[in-house]
This record gives structure tokens, C-alpha cells and sequence, in this order.
């Protein structure tokens, strides 16, 4: 996957050297093969097949809900409802897991992607702020799972295999949730890449205006992406539940804030119209690495941690900042 | 954090380390395994149960020899344990139970009795003032599973009591900032009905107290308050007769948790579950333990 | 209105748009016939834009209707109306300046292969697109780092590529040199004899009679008349517009008038120029820029587009600083770093981008008039609101500033009344330089002959002027001395009886380094 | 010259009534949203309209108006600031952790503390052009582990201390002392804003910075001071619920208070988008969130309920005064 973060000219043809060029002068990568090294020489446990399944698996929850706020932030939006969502999803999925796992995964998918539905409709038809619509929602979504579940946790009835199977699974060596974030990653590259959905997202955060006057539907494609962010918010709940066996009111709490840095590590300028999912993942996996490398070494204090996770996502992002400004100016 | 070749290394995830209990309980583990000269290697997952699991996962992956899990909640860490059994490490809850068979799925559980410390408080309640009271109820955190234990117990000992009513029950968030608020409106609201208030925990309970006395009722006197948890702030106010007990919910698991490991590795039978003492605090008792008290 | 000729392709009719308190258009009908140029004049904010942006779906109307092809139309989005054959480009160019070239010409209609964009196909049919008009532009480039000409060329080409019934073309010149203005009347005659009807919005005169066929003019919002071009001249035109009689207009293009070329008092006097540079220097852009300016002189500046006048407008004013060479005032070295160093020094900046550079949309005419004299109204950290009410009602009055009051928003000002309020920022910090870089574009011929003469009065009264433009006649007319650049360096000043299109044509254009493109023609 | 006034187009609208333009734009919808709220409660909550609930509402309502006011600030530069309830706590810890050294030495410790986070805030997005909602996610991130850090580890410190104490329980007649600060910080908000030129170099940054810097703006210096205003009302904040609640707690003091502020300000009529800005609009977007959430304790309405209906009356708000659509 390319970063597609970097103000390349889209659809010209890469030589290898080139892309290497390009992906050393993304911030996000350099950050990622430097922690990957360090971790490989301090700790013996790092770069072992178990570890980094570990470190795919654990955020292959966080890696779908930030590919629907990718293509959110690409039209220039921001979704803050993605955590109240997941939480959603998954409580419905968990109840309805004992009628089977089709209405369950279904029920989960549908209800969030009919919340984020809303949320579109209130953005591009009423014309209330993405920030404000969407932290209404956060705020509704939360007391809905709340409310449905009697502030309860919902255990993901036996019966239902195949949901069990989409958190708890594998494919070979891969767990699924791991196989799922690989595809859902290659599909929403594709997307943005190859497809005229796609290439609205871009022109939509690029200028609204602008893409409104020549003609595209810009209402529709606004839904259609909270929709798809809804969606991948759901499906990241059920995978969660899957693998808790549990559908949990409280899941996903600050999740937005943990999608919004990856996605801005990776990038993806919150400004919209440039970045990509290719840079988003590179995101989510060096947040990732981060907490693990915290949790091989074990003895820094929580609050520590947290110092060091602050002071680390700024200085990613002012170092992207610089590339980025050092590109465009070239 | 290197693994020294033979150092026996024991990984504790905790759930959270943004209260004093919690901190208590880090501290006692961490306190007791520099005794024994054992590696504790910590995790927090921030209150979140998915976090949890990926921990659990990162401390296999460390290979350490035993994993001491204070559990998010009852429903959610069974591939955590899964993955412990899979990678032979064995596995002791503690403070709150998690889904699954004692001996099977974990080794034992070295267990704070929730419910049994809400029931506790109501029959102190009931027996403080004759089985008649108005109750505020001040809950924890939504969809904790602390707090619904001790709504539970707490409403099993006043059941008996047809006088004992729950006049009003709003979250809290086992915080003081928001028990403080929550409780000055409803003073507003109730006023001098209120004769009793029941926090789920002490930071709670000190808002409360906070909040009764600018509302003009005068804690420990117009009001009873009583909450869980045995921390020293909630001592000093017992003394100063502000608040009327605390059922102690003893996070001082570090003698018991290495007591135990020590037992395992000697081979020994364990029971299923290990109860902590909980200790009572009122007015007769709770100063000669403020300076123990964390 | 009505006749019995050539049937209609479009017809709107008694179209009414208020904004808030502001009537827009009121009334207003227009009748467009298949394979004509029809142009639309008016003042600056007399609703000509507007017009088009309810014709192509990007306002709604509040009443009146429209026929397209003798059917009633009603268009909700943009889409909608390009879906039906009409399409715009704007005033304000809309683009995706982080898009390509050939992303922003293919937007909504990407060539695709088994569902996928084909980009290897929409980039080679976009560059095949730009050559058959004549343009050397990359279809890969990015848009934002065109210049604005050629950005605007893009736009036209999209606008053409779309194969409309009907096009819209919002004042496409403004921004456009000689050589690129050639390309767009082939362009429009192509199209023309393709029976595609054009609306063409524009403020100077010689394009409309080089190729529209009628005209229809709007005057604060109401139509006035709409006649066939070749049977009105261009004064009755004006007078149509502006709603003024024959005697009351002056015979000169521009405003500039009598004084013009009248050496200033101050320059006889042996006095140290007002303003000199040294051979300024930045980057690759701005390669070494020497000028003067005396009190009470218009230094004209004259270059094609990216010679560098903007560069060195800058330069002077501090807003990007030059790295090498010096900027004297008044005999004393300044060097300014920033703008804040400029203006304590008595220089003003009209930018020459309105929108992006010079009006905060939001805020009142008050506050942008008074913005950067704020720290000479402020007495103990309190902006002292007397005088700045005071202030602004002189210079509403004084430039003739047309507003619902000083306190409406300035973004729903016209083009020219916004110009007037910056120019305005400007004078009430009494400064001693003033730049003015494109002061009067895309403004219309009745505000421009008022902010020309404002300039002119400004300069008798001992202000140094500096003025970009890129219209020859201001510069010949209005200058003591007219500049020119080439490629980031000043090659020759005109003096006097010097100064005449033909010699500023020659030295901006002759020994063109191969590397430029934009050729005057 | 043309120097002759012509007659001004567009008849002049007429002026709108004095209290309209107290508040100005569409924020008289939220005045109105406050004023059905208040009758409402008045009606159906037992208790609600009295004395005392009065000076409840405004005790518990000024430290999100204090943080808010900052936000306002922040907001019409077109920025925002996640990180408030971070340095809230921050400062309520060194405030807790320095006490016993004096007041003197606690108090401005505590407030410059905040502050500074503040001013690093703005040097971020001023000069290295960092996004503000990322940089003030970090500190977000990283000054609520400080504030742990510097409270002993993240124990709760407790604060006892009579001096201190007043500053968050003490009253002024029956106004407590907490009411009068924030409405000096909004009294300080509104002069800014309408009789300084820093209020509209302010909107001016927000409205344009190109422009605003051309015309001579310190456009950075402007962004540091809004980010700096609000990092010092959020610290004030922080010392008020520090000193009320008589502990350091470093892990849930000023915990969302950031998603409060941005409530009652986009609530009180500032768009997010920059250029605008009404301080008392917030205080009525403040009161509106506080009036809700008092009546809700009062009505004893269950939590998730209570949730709900809080997101529908922020939508409601916003949709009220929503831009019309050309
Ligand atoms: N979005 C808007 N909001 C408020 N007023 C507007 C808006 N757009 C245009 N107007 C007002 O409507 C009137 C007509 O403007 P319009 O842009 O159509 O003028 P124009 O004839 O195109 O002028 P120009 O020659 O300067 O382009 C002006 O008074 C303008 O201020
Ligand atoms: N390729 C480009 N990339 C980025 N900015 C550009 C580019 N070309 C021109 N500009 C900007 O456009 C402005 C005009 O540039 P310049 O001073 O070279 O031209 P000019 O002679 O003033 O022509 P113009 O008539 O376009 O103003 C400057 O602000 C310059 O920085
Ligand atoms: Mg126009
Ligand atoms: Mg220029």
C-alpha cells in the first residue's frame, strides 16, 4: 500500500525507487521502523510471529473504525460517534445473537450504519456541523446501548458460531479480525483509488463548493460516507464482541479520539481533500506498538505513559507537518 | 525488561489506575513482589475490557510465568484466559470474578465480595435508624460491574425493611466532582426528605457530604451517609463524624496474591475462590485506622 | 420580448432573489436563442452572477420561471442542470486546487474500465483535450500550482468538454493574458457554430463587441433592456448600465484624466525618492527588481502574468521579504520583515486577490475599513468607537461606498465596493506609500473610473503610488512612470512620451526566456 | 473627483431591538431555548424556581462558563481546545501539591502552570501550523499523565487548606465567590472582544489570516494569546473544583469538560468555523447544558435518558441558528 498521504500525482506510475522516496519521507513510516527496530533490540519477545500477530489483532477493532473516519476526514468531515457506535453494534449483536448469527451480524451492521445514516442526513440535508452532529450522536448512541442493555453486558450466546467465529477465528496462521482488517484496508484503497465514490471523498474535502458546482451529488455521497463510517464502526463492535463473547455498553469510550490521532498520524490532513487509507494503517499500527512496547517493558507508570503517548503523537505530526510542507513546496 | 534466564516474572494487568483504590492495590502487589524479590511486570488497560485482552496478550507474549488479572468485568476476558491456557500460564484473578471455571479456565480467584459489601451497608443502615429511611442512592459508573453488585446487595438487606425507600438513585461515576453536583441538585430537589445516602463508593460520598452541608442539611446529623471502599479520607470524615461507616473493600491483595503463587508453585491444592477480610468502619473503630488506611 | 424568429433554447422569467435584506434581482428575464454569444453587462453587484447561478442550479430562485427547450425547467443542484445540457464557470474559479489537471476536467464523469477509474485514459484524453485548444498544460499537474490564468483555462476547458447546450462564462477573462484571451474567442466560436448558446460576463467593452451578438444589461438587480450588440454603441451601452445620459460620461477609457503624465510637484525638487529598491531578490521568482517612486507620482508596473510584480509588491511590503538587495523609504533604509514593519513605516498593500487576501468576510465594513488603523483609534487598549464611526462614514463618503449601512457584513458587498473598503483600510492609516497590485480587476467600468480618479486625487495630494495592472490603458494613462518587469527582473522604465502600449508590449515581451510561455500575441 | 455620495442601494434594515443586539446573530434563539427550558421547569420541577436553586444553577454552571468563555476565544480563530480539562487538572495538582508553602506560592504556581501548556498550544499552531485539534489532543493526552505525575504518582492529594477552601465554597452574600469569577472572566470577555483591538485581530485571524496579516494583524501572536487565555480560565477552573471538592484528583478533575465548553459554545450561537464569536451567547449555551442537567438530577431522569435528551436539545440549538441555505 502507498501513502497516498503525500500530494502525489494520483494515477502516474510508480518506479520502486520512487516509493521508497516517497514512503521514507512520510513521518509516520520512518516513525514505525524506528519503533519496530527498537522494540526487536530491547526486547526479546518483540519481533516474535506471536507478538505481531498480537499487535494486528489487538488493533484490527481500531484499524476498521479509523478507515470509516479516513474517508469521514476526507470529505473534510470528522465523525465523533464511531466509539458510542461500536459499542451499539455490538450490544445489538449480542442480543441477537441467540436468534442466530445472520440477524445478529446484520442487526449490529444495520443499526449502526442506520445511525450513521443520521448523521449524514443532519449534515448534508439539515446542515449542522459534522463536529456538532456527530457529537450529539456520540452522546445519543452511548445512552442507547446504555438503555437496550440495562447498563448491562451482553453475553454473545454459543449457538451463534459464525459470529464467534468472526472475533475468535482463523484463517491458516491469520486470526480473522486480522484477515478482515487486511481486507477491508485493500478494499477501501481500492476504493478511494480506483473508484468515482472514491475520488469524491477527495474532490468533497478538496472544496465543497467547488464540487457541488460541477455537478456531484454532493448530499449523497456525504450519507453514503457516515453510512460507510457507521458501517465500519458496526463492524468493528462485532468483531469486539465476537471476540469478548460479550456485547458491552461501555465499549469503544474515547475510541474517536484513538481513530483521529491515527488517522493524523498516518497523514491525512483534517482539513480533508488529501491522505489515504494506506497512511491510516501505517497510523493505526505505530499507535499500536507504541502501547505494546509500554506494555513488554512493563515498569513505566501509567501516567507516565500517557506523557509519553502525548509528547509522542505530537512529535509525529509536527515531523509530518514538515515533509508534507517540505513536498508541496518543491 | 529483559527476562533474566530463571527469574521467575509475574505480569498483573490491572483495569484502571485512575482512583485511589486501584492505586492501592497496584502499589500493594508491587510492594509485596520487591519483598519476595519477584518481577511484577504492570499493565494498565484504562478501563476498557478490549484493552485488557490485548494486554493479557502482550504478557503472554513476554512469556512471564504467571499473570495476576483484576478484571475489567465479569463478561469479556475469555480469550484472555484462553490464550493463557494455551500458552501455559497460569492464570489468578483477582477482586473480581471473570467468566469461566475455577481450576480450568483460571487457577483461583482471590475475591472481593461486592455484593456482600452493598449488603453490609443496608443492614447498618436498617439497623441505624429502625428500618426507616429515604435513600439517595449515588451509583458508579454505568455498566460497571461494581456498581450493579452494589446496588444489589444493598437492596437485598433493605428489602426486609418496608420503611426503607430509595427516593432517588443518579450516577455518580465514583467520582467526587460529579457525586458533588448530582447530589446538589437533588438536594434541591428533595431537600429535607432525605434522611440517608448511600455511595457506591467514598470519593462519592465525600461530594455528597460536600454538597448536603452547602444545601444547609447537616451531614452525619440530618443525614446518614454511608458508602464502600475504607479509603483515608472517608476514615477522617467518619471521625469527624460527617460520615456514618464504610464497609472496607480491601485492596491490600499483594501478601494474599504472593501467598498464593507461592502455594502453586509448591504444588499445593487450591480452593476455587479465596475470600479477602473486609473489614467494617464506623465511628468506634475508625480512627485507630486512619493511618493505615491508603 | 418574445420574437417569433429563432425559437428560444432558454428562457427565464421574472426571476426574484432576495439575500437577507438585499434584493438581488428582481424581475429579471432573459432569452438565450441556439448558436449566440449573448453578453450580460452590469455594474458590479447589479446580480449578473447571480443570475447564471440560478440558471445552472447553484441558488434557487425565490420566484419566477425557466424553459429550457420550450419546457419548464426547475433545477434543484448543478448537477441536475449540467445533467440537462447547462453549465457554468464561474466567477471565482472552482476547482480542486489539490486535484489534477485532468481529476477537476473528468469530476463526475471519470472514464471508467470494469467499474474502476481509468486514469491512464482520462489523463490521456485531457491532455489530447487541452492540445486541440491550444494549451500546453500537464494534465497530471496538480491545479493549485498553476498560476491563476492557467487555472482559469482549465476551467474553461472543463466547462467546454462537457458538451453543453448551454455555457455560462463568468467574467473568464479577468485573469487571462492576450495570448490565452485569443484562445477563448476561437473557442467560444467554435462552440457558437455548434449552436451552443454562450452567456458571457464581462466588464471590458472590446471583448463583448470582438464576439457577442446581443446584450442584455441589468442594473440593481432589475433588467434594464436587452438589444442586438451591433446596433448600440458603446457609450449608449454605458449609459445603459450606470443609467446615466450621453453628456454625463467622459470621453476617456479610464478616469485618470487631465493630470495624467503631470510630473508631480516633488519630483523637480532635488528630494531623496520616496521609495527606492536595490535590486531585490527572492527566490526563484523575484531576480532582481530596481524602482523608484517620488511623492505624488503613479509608478506604473507593467510585465506579463509571473514576472514578478506581485512578487515585488510583496517584497516592498514585507509580506514575503526579500533575501537580497534593499527597500529605502524615504532615503531611509527599511528592509521591511513583515507587514507590521511596512505599515509602521507608512506603506499600505491592496492585494490583488480581494477574497483570499483582502476582505475578513465575516466581519463589517467597519471593522475591515478600520482594521489596520486600529492601533492609532485606540486610546488606553480601547478602540475608541467615535472616532472609528467617524472615520468610516468619511471615507463611505468620500469613495462613495454603496452599503445598507456601515455595519453590514462585507461579503455581501459587490466586487468594486469591497475594493473601495480596502482601499479605504488603507487611506485612513494616512500613509505615505500606497501598492496597489490589480486595483481595478474585475471591477466594472463605472467603479473603476471612480477608484482610477481616487488614485489620481490621492497622488496629487503627495501620495506615492505604486500600481500592477494588467490593463495597458491604465498604465499608459494613469503613469508618471510605468516599470517593467520580465521574468523576476525590472528591464526598463518609460518615461513621459515613452510610455505607450506598443513600448511596454515590447519591453515586457521581447528576449522572453524560452522557459515562458504566455507569449502576448 | 467622484467624491458625491451616491444614495445607498438597499434601505437600511431597522435596527433590531437593544436586547437583540446584547446578544448578537442568531443567538437569540438560544435565549429563547433558555427562557421555554426555565419555564418549563419552573412549572413541572418541584423546587426548581427558588432562591437557592438559583444559586445552585449559578454555583455549578461557572466553572464550564469560565473554561467556555476561553473556548469561545479559541473557536472564533477557527481553532479549539481539547486540552482544558487537562490543565485543569493540572493545575488544581500543583496547587495541591504546593499549598502547604502558601497560598502565595500555590495559587500563581498553579495558574501559570496551566498556562503554559496553553502558550505551547498556540506556538504550536501559530508557528509550526500543527492542526489545533491534534495538538491539543496530545496535550490532552500527555498533561492528564502530568497532572498524575505531579500529584504524587496520581494519589489524591488532599487539600486542607481555609484559605483555598474559599475559593470554591465561599459566598458573597448569597453569590457564591466561584459565580463572581466567571462572570468577571466574562465581563473580561466581552470588553475584549468588542472594545480592544486584540478582539478583533481575533476575529479578524479566525476570518482570514491572509488577510488579517496583510493588514498588519499579529496573526501569531493572537493565536498564542487564545490559546494562552484559555489555558489560564481553564486553570482558574481547575482551582475552583480542586478547592471545592478539597482534593488534587488528578485522574477525573476537568474530565470532558472540553466536549462542555465546545457544547455551550457552539450551543450559544459561535460557529465552529472561526470569525465569530459570542461570549454571551456562551453563558446562555452554559446555562441552557447546566439547566438541563439540574433538572435532570431533579427529575431524577434515569442516566441513558438523560444522555439522550442532552444530545436532542445540542442539536435542536444548532439547527436553530443554522446558516440559511442560498
Ligand atoms: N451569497 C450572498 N449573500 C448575500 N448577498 C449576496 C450573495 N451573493 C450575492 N449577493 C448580493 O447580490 C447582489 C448581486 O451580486 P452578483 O454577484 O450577482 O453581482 P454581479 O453582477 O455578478 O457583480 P460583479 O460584476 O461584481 O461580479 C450584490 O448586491 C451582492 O452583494
Ligand atoms: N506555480 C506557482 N505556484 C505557486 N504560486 C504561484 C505560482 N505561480 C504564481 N504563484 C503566485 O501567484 C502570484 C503571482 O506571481 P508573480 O508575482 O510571479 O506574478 P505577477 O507578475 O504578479 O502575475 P499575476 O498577474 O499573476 O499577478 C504570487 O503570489 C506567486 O507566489
Ligand atoms: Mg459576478
Ligand atoms: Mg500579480
Amino acid at each position: 500500500m502507498s501513502t497516498t498521504s503525500l500530494p502525489s500525482v494520483a494515477g502516474s506510475r510508480f518506479t520502486g525507487a520512487r516509493a521508497l522516496g516517497l514512503l521514507l519521507r512520510s513521518g509516520a513510516v520512518v516513525a514505525l521502523v524506528a519503533a519496530c527496530i527498537f522494540g526487536a533490540m530491547r526486547y526479546y519477545a518483540f519481533a516474535t510471529p506471536e507478538n505481531v500477530v498480537n499487535v494486528l489483532r489487538q488493533n484490527s477493532m481500531l484499524g476498521l473504525v479509523a478507515l470509516g473516519m479516513t474517508f469521514v476526514i476526507l470529505t473534510g468531515g470528522i465523525d465523533l460517534s464511531v466509539g458510542s457506535l461500536l459499542a451499539v453494534a455490538g450490544v445489538v449483536a449480542a442480543m441477537l445473537s441467540t436468534h442466530g448469527s445472520l440477524p445478529a451480524i446484520a442487526g449490529g451492521l444495520g443499526t449502526a450504519m442506520l445511525l450513521g445514516i443520521v448523521n449524514g442526513v443532519l449534515i448534508a440535508k439539515v446542515r449542522i456541523q459534522p463536529f456538532i452532529v456527530t457529537l450529539a450522536m456520540l452522546i445519543a448512541a452511548r445512552a442507547l446501548a446504555l438503555a437496550a442493555t440495562a447498563e448491562q453486558s451482553v453475553t454473545v450466546s454459543p449457538d451463534a458460531s459464525a459470529l464467534s467465529w468472526l472475533g475468535r477465528g482463523e484463517l491458516g496462521p491469520v486470526p480473522l479480525p486480522v484477515a478482515l482488517l487486511v481486507l477491508a484496508y485493500l478494499i477501501g484503497w481500492t476504493m478511494l483509488r480506483y473508484t468515482r465514490f472514491g475520488r469524491y471523498l477527495y474532490a468533497i474535502g478538496d472544496s465543497e463548493d467547488a464540487a457541488r458546482l460541477m455537478g456531484l451529488p454532493v448530499d449523497r455521497i456525504v450519507i453514503a460516507t457516515y453510512a460507510l463510517s457507521g458501517a465500519l464502526a458496526g463492524l468493528g463492535g462485532i468483531v469486539l464482541a465476537a471476540r469478548l463473547g460479550a456485547g458491552q455498553p461501555v465499549a469503544g469510550t474515547g475510541w474517536e479520539l484513538d481513530a483521529i490521532a491515527a488517522v493524523v498520524v498516518g497523514g491525512t490532513l483534517l482539513t480533508g481533500g488529501q491522505g489515504g487509507a494506506g497512511s491510516t494503517l501505517v497510523g493505526v499500527l505505530l499507535l499500536g506498538v507504541i502501547f505494546n512496547l509500554f506494555n513488554l517493558e512493563g515498569t513505566i507508570s501509567p501516567w507516565w505513559q500517557w506523557v509519553l503517548r502525548g509528547v509522542f503523537l505530537l512529535g509525529v505530526v509536527i515531523v509530518q507537518g514538515r515533509l508534507q510542507r517540505r513536498l508541496t513546496h518543491e | 525488561a529483559r527476562k533474566d534466564a530463571g527469574a521467575y516474572v509475574v505480569g498483573f494487568s490491572q483495569m484502571e489506575s485512575d482512583n485511589p483504590w486501584r492505586l492501592a492495590e497496584t502499589k500493594s502487589l508491587r510492594d509485596e513482589a520487591g519483598k519476595r524479590r519477584i518481577q511484577l511486570v504492570v499493565t494498565d488497560a484504562q478501563g476498557q475490557t478490549a484493552k485488557q485482552v490485548s494486554d493479557v496478550e502482550d504478557l503472554i507474549a513476554r512469556h512471564v510465568d504467571l499473570i495476576l488479572l483484576a478484571p475489567r468485568e465479569y463478561q469479556g476476558l475469555a480469550p484472555a484466559l484462553q490464550a493463557a491456557k494455551a500458552a501455559k500460564i497460569p492464570v489468578i484473578l483477582v477482586d473480581r470474578e471473570a467468566a469461566g471455571t475455577p481450576g480450568v479456565d483460571y487457577v483461583t480467584l482471590l475475591a472481593s465480595n461486592f455484593v456482600e459489601q452493598g449488603r453490609r451497608a443496608g443492614e447498618w443502615l436498617a439497623a441505624q435508624t429502625n428500618g426507616k429511611a429515604n435513600i439517595v442512592e449515588l451509583s458508579g459508573t454505568p455498566g460497571a460491574s461494581v456498581a450493579a453488585d452494589r446496588a444489589k446487595g444493598f437492596r437485598d438487606a433493605i428489602a426486609k425493611y418496608p420503611d426503607m425507600k430509595i427516593v432517588a438513585s443518579q450516577t455518580g461515576n465514583f467520582s467526587r466532582a460529579t457525586a458533588q453536583g448530582v447530589m446538589q441538585n437533588i438536594v434541591q430537589s428533595l431537600g429535607k426528605q432525605i434522611t440517608a445516602v448511600y455511595a457506591h463508593n467514598d470519593e462519592m460520598a465525600l461530594g455528597a457530604i460536600q454538597a448536603l452541608a452547602a444545601g444547609g442539611l447537616k451531614p452525619g446529623h440530618d443525614v446518614r451517609v454511608l458508602s464502600i471502599d475504607g479509603e483515608r479520607a472517608a476514615l477522617e470524615a467518619i471521625d469527624r463524624g460527617e460520615l456514618g461507616a464504610t464497609v472496607e473493600s480491601n485492596p491490600r491483595f499483594g501478601p494474599l496474591a504472593f501467598d498464593t503463587i507461592d502455594k502453586l508453585r509448591k504444588g499445593e491444592k487450591l480452593p476455587p475462590k479465596i475470600l479477602i477480610t473486609d473489614r467494617f468502619f464506623d465511628r468506634d473503630n475508625a480512627k485507630q485506622f486512619i493511618a493505615e488506611a491508603y | 420580448m418574445t420574437g417569433a424568429a429563432p425559437p428560444a433554447l432558454l428562457r427565464m422569467e421574472g426571476i426574484t432573489k432576495t439575500f437577507g435584506s438585499a434584493r438581488a434581482l428582481d424581475g429579471v428575464d432573459l432569452t438565450l436563442r441556439r448558436g449566440e454569444v449573448h453578453a450580460l453587462v452590469g455594474e458590479n453587484g447589479a446580480g449578473k452572477s447571480t443570475l447564471v447561478k440560478i440558471m445552472t442550479g447553484a441558488y434557487h430562485r425565490d420566484s419566477g420561471e425557466m424553459w429550457l427547450d420550450g419546457e419548464r425547467v426547475d433545477f434543484d443542484t448543478p448537477a441536475q442542470a449540467q445533467a440537462a445540457g447547462v453549465c457554468a464557470v464561474h466567477q471565482e474559479i472552482h476547482l480542486l486546487t489539490h486535484r489534477t489537471v485532468a481529476e477537476n476536467v473528468y469530476l463526475g464523469r471519470e472514464p471508467r474500465r470494469w467499474g474502476f477509474v481509468d486514469w491512464r485514459r482520462m489523463n490521456h484524453e485531457t491532455g489530447a483535450l487541452l492540445a486541440g485548444l491550444g494549451l500546453d498544460i500537464d494534465p497530471r499537474a496538480v491545479v493549485g500550482t498553476l498560476n491563476t490564468a492557467r487555472q482559469q483555462m482549465v476551467a474553461i476547458a472543463r466547462g467546454v468538454s462537457l458538451g453543453a447546450k448551454v455555457l455560462v462564462l463568468d467574467e473568464p477573462t479577468s485573469s487571462l493574458s492576450p495570448r490565452e484571451v485569443t484562445i477563448l474567442y476561437d473557442l467560444v466560436r467554435r462552440l457558437k457554430a455548434q449552436s451552443t448558446a454562450i452567456v458571457y460576463i464581462s466588464h471590458r467593452f472590446d471583448e463583448l463587441y470582438a464576439i457577442c451578438d446581443r446584450v442584455t444589461v441589468l442594473r440593481d438587480g432589475r433588467l434594464v433592456s436587452s438589444h442586438d450588440l451591433a446596433s448600440l454603441d458603446r457609450l449608449d451601452l454605458v449609459c445603459l448600465m450606470l443609467g446615466k445620459s450621453r453628456d454625463a460620461l467622459r470621453a476617456g477609457t479610464t478616469a485618470f484624466g487631465e493630470q495624467r503624465h503631470a510630473p508631480a510637484a516633488s519630483l523637480t525638487a532635488p528630494q531623496p525618492p520616496l521609495l527606492r529598491t536595490e535590486a531585490i531578490a527572492r527566490g526563484s521568482r523575484l531576480r532582481g527588481v530596481s524602482l523608484e517612486v517620488a511623492a505624488g507620482e503613479i509608478v506604473g508596473v507593467a510585465g506579463l502574468l509571473g514576472s514578478g510584480r506581485t512578487e515585488t509588491a510583496r517584497a516592498i511590503f514585507g509580506a514575503a521579504p526579500s533575501e537580497q538587495g534593499a527597500v529605502y523609504l524615504g532615503g531611509r533604509r527599511l528592509d521591511p520583515q513583515s507587514p507590521d514593519d511596512a505599515i509602521a513605516a507608512g506603506i499600505g498593500f491592496v492585494s490583488e486577490d480581494r477574497k483570499a487576501e483582502g476582505i475578513i468576510p465575516e466581519l463589517s465594513i467597519r471593522e475591515n475599513l478600520t482594521l489596520a488603523a486600529l492601533p492609532m483609534l485606540t486610546r488606553f487598549g480601547i478602540v475608541s468607537r467615535s472616532r472609528q464611526v467617524e472615520i468610516v462614514e468619511r471615507f463611505m463618503r468620500r469613495l462613495g461606498i454603496k452599503a445598507a449601512s456601515a455595519d453590514q457584513r462585507i461579503r455581501e458587498l459587490s466586487g468594486g465596493n469591497q475594493q473601495k473598503v480596502l482601499l479605504a483600510r488603507w487611506l485612513c492609516t494616512e500613509p505615505r506609500l500606497l501598492i496597489l497590485d490589480e486595483p481595478t480587476r474585475g471591477i466594472d467600468i463605472g467603479a473603476k473610473g471612480e477608484i482610477q480618479a481616487l488614485v489620481n486625487e490621492l497622488a496629487a495630494s503627495g501620495l506615492g503610488v505604486l500600481m500592477i495592472s494588467s490593463e495597458l490603458e491604465e498604465l499608459v494613462e494613469g503613469s508618471t512612470r510605468v516599470v517593467v518587469l520580465r521574468d523576476g527582473r525590472s528591464v526598463a522604465v518609460l518615461q513621459g512620451d515613452e510610455i505607450s502600449q506598443q513600448a511596454i508590449i515590447h519591453a515586457m515581451a521581447s528576449e522572453r526566456a524560452p522557459a515562458a510561455q504566455d507569449a502576448a500575441s | 473627483m467622484t467624491g458625491a455620495a451616491k444614495p445607498a442601494r438597499v434601505a437600511a434594515p431597522p435596527s433590531p431591538p437593544a436586547w437583540r443586539r446584547l446578544v448578537p446573530g442568531p443567538a437569540y434563539a438560544a435565549v429563547a431555548a433558555l427562557g421555554v427550558l426555565v419555564a418549563l421547569n419552573a412549572l413541572f420541577t418541584p423546587n426548581f424556581a427558588t432562591a437557592s436553586n438559583l444559586w445552585n444553577v449559578l454555583l455549578q454552571v461557572s466553572t464550564v462558563v469560565l473554561v467556555a468563555v476561553g473556548m469561545t476565544l479559541v473557536i472564533s480563530t477557527g481553532g479549539i481546545d481539547l486540552s482544558v480539562g487537562s490543565v485543569m487538572a493540572i493545575a488544581g495538582a500543583v496547587a495541591a501539591v504546593l499549598l502547604d508553602r502558601g497560598m502565595a506560592v500555590a495559587l500563581p504556581a498553579a495558574l501559570i502552570g496551566g498556562t503554559l501548556v496553553g502558550v505551547l498550544n498556540g506556538a504550536l499552531v501559530a508557528a509550526l501550523r500543527v492542526q489545533p485539534i491534534v495538538v491539543t489532543l496530545a496535550t490532552l493526552i500527555a498533561g492528564r499523565g502530568l497532572a498524575q505525575v505531579i500529584s504524587h504518582e496520581g494519589e489524591l492529594v488532599t487539600i486542607d487548606h481555609p484559605g483555598f477552601a474559599l475559593l470554591g465554597r465561599g459566598h458573597l452574600g448569597p453569590i457564591p465567590y466561584q459565580a463572581l469569577i466567571a462572570l468577571a472572566s466574562v465581563a473580561a470577555g466581552v470588553f475584549l472582544l468588542r472594545a480592544t483591538p486584540f478582539g478583533r485581530y481575533v476575529l479578524a485571524a479566525g476570518g482570514n489570516p491572509a488577510a488579517a496579516r496583510l493588514a498588519g494583524v499579529p496573526v501569531q501572536r493572537t493565536i498564542v494569546s487564545v490559546y494562552a487565555a484559555s489555558a489560564f480560565l481553564a486553570s482558574v477552573a481547575g482551582l475552583i473544583v480542586a478547592s471545592r471538592l478539597g482534593a488534587s484528583d488528578a485522574a477525573k478533575i476537568g474530565q470532558n469538560m472540553e466536549l462542555d465548553a465546545i457544547a455551550a459554545v457552539v450551543v450559544g450561537g459561535t460557529a465552529l468555523s472561526g470569525g465569530r464569536a459570542t461570549v454571551l451567547g456562551t453563558v446562555v449555551g452554559a446555562l441552557i447544558m447546566q439547566v438541563i442537567a439540574t433538572s435532570f438530577n431533579m427529575l431524577l431522569v434515569p442516566y441513558s435518558w438523560s444522555l439522550a435528551l442532552k444530545a436532542a436539545i445540542i442539536l435542536l440549538a444548532v439547527y436553530l441558528q443554522r446558516p440559511k441555505r442560498v
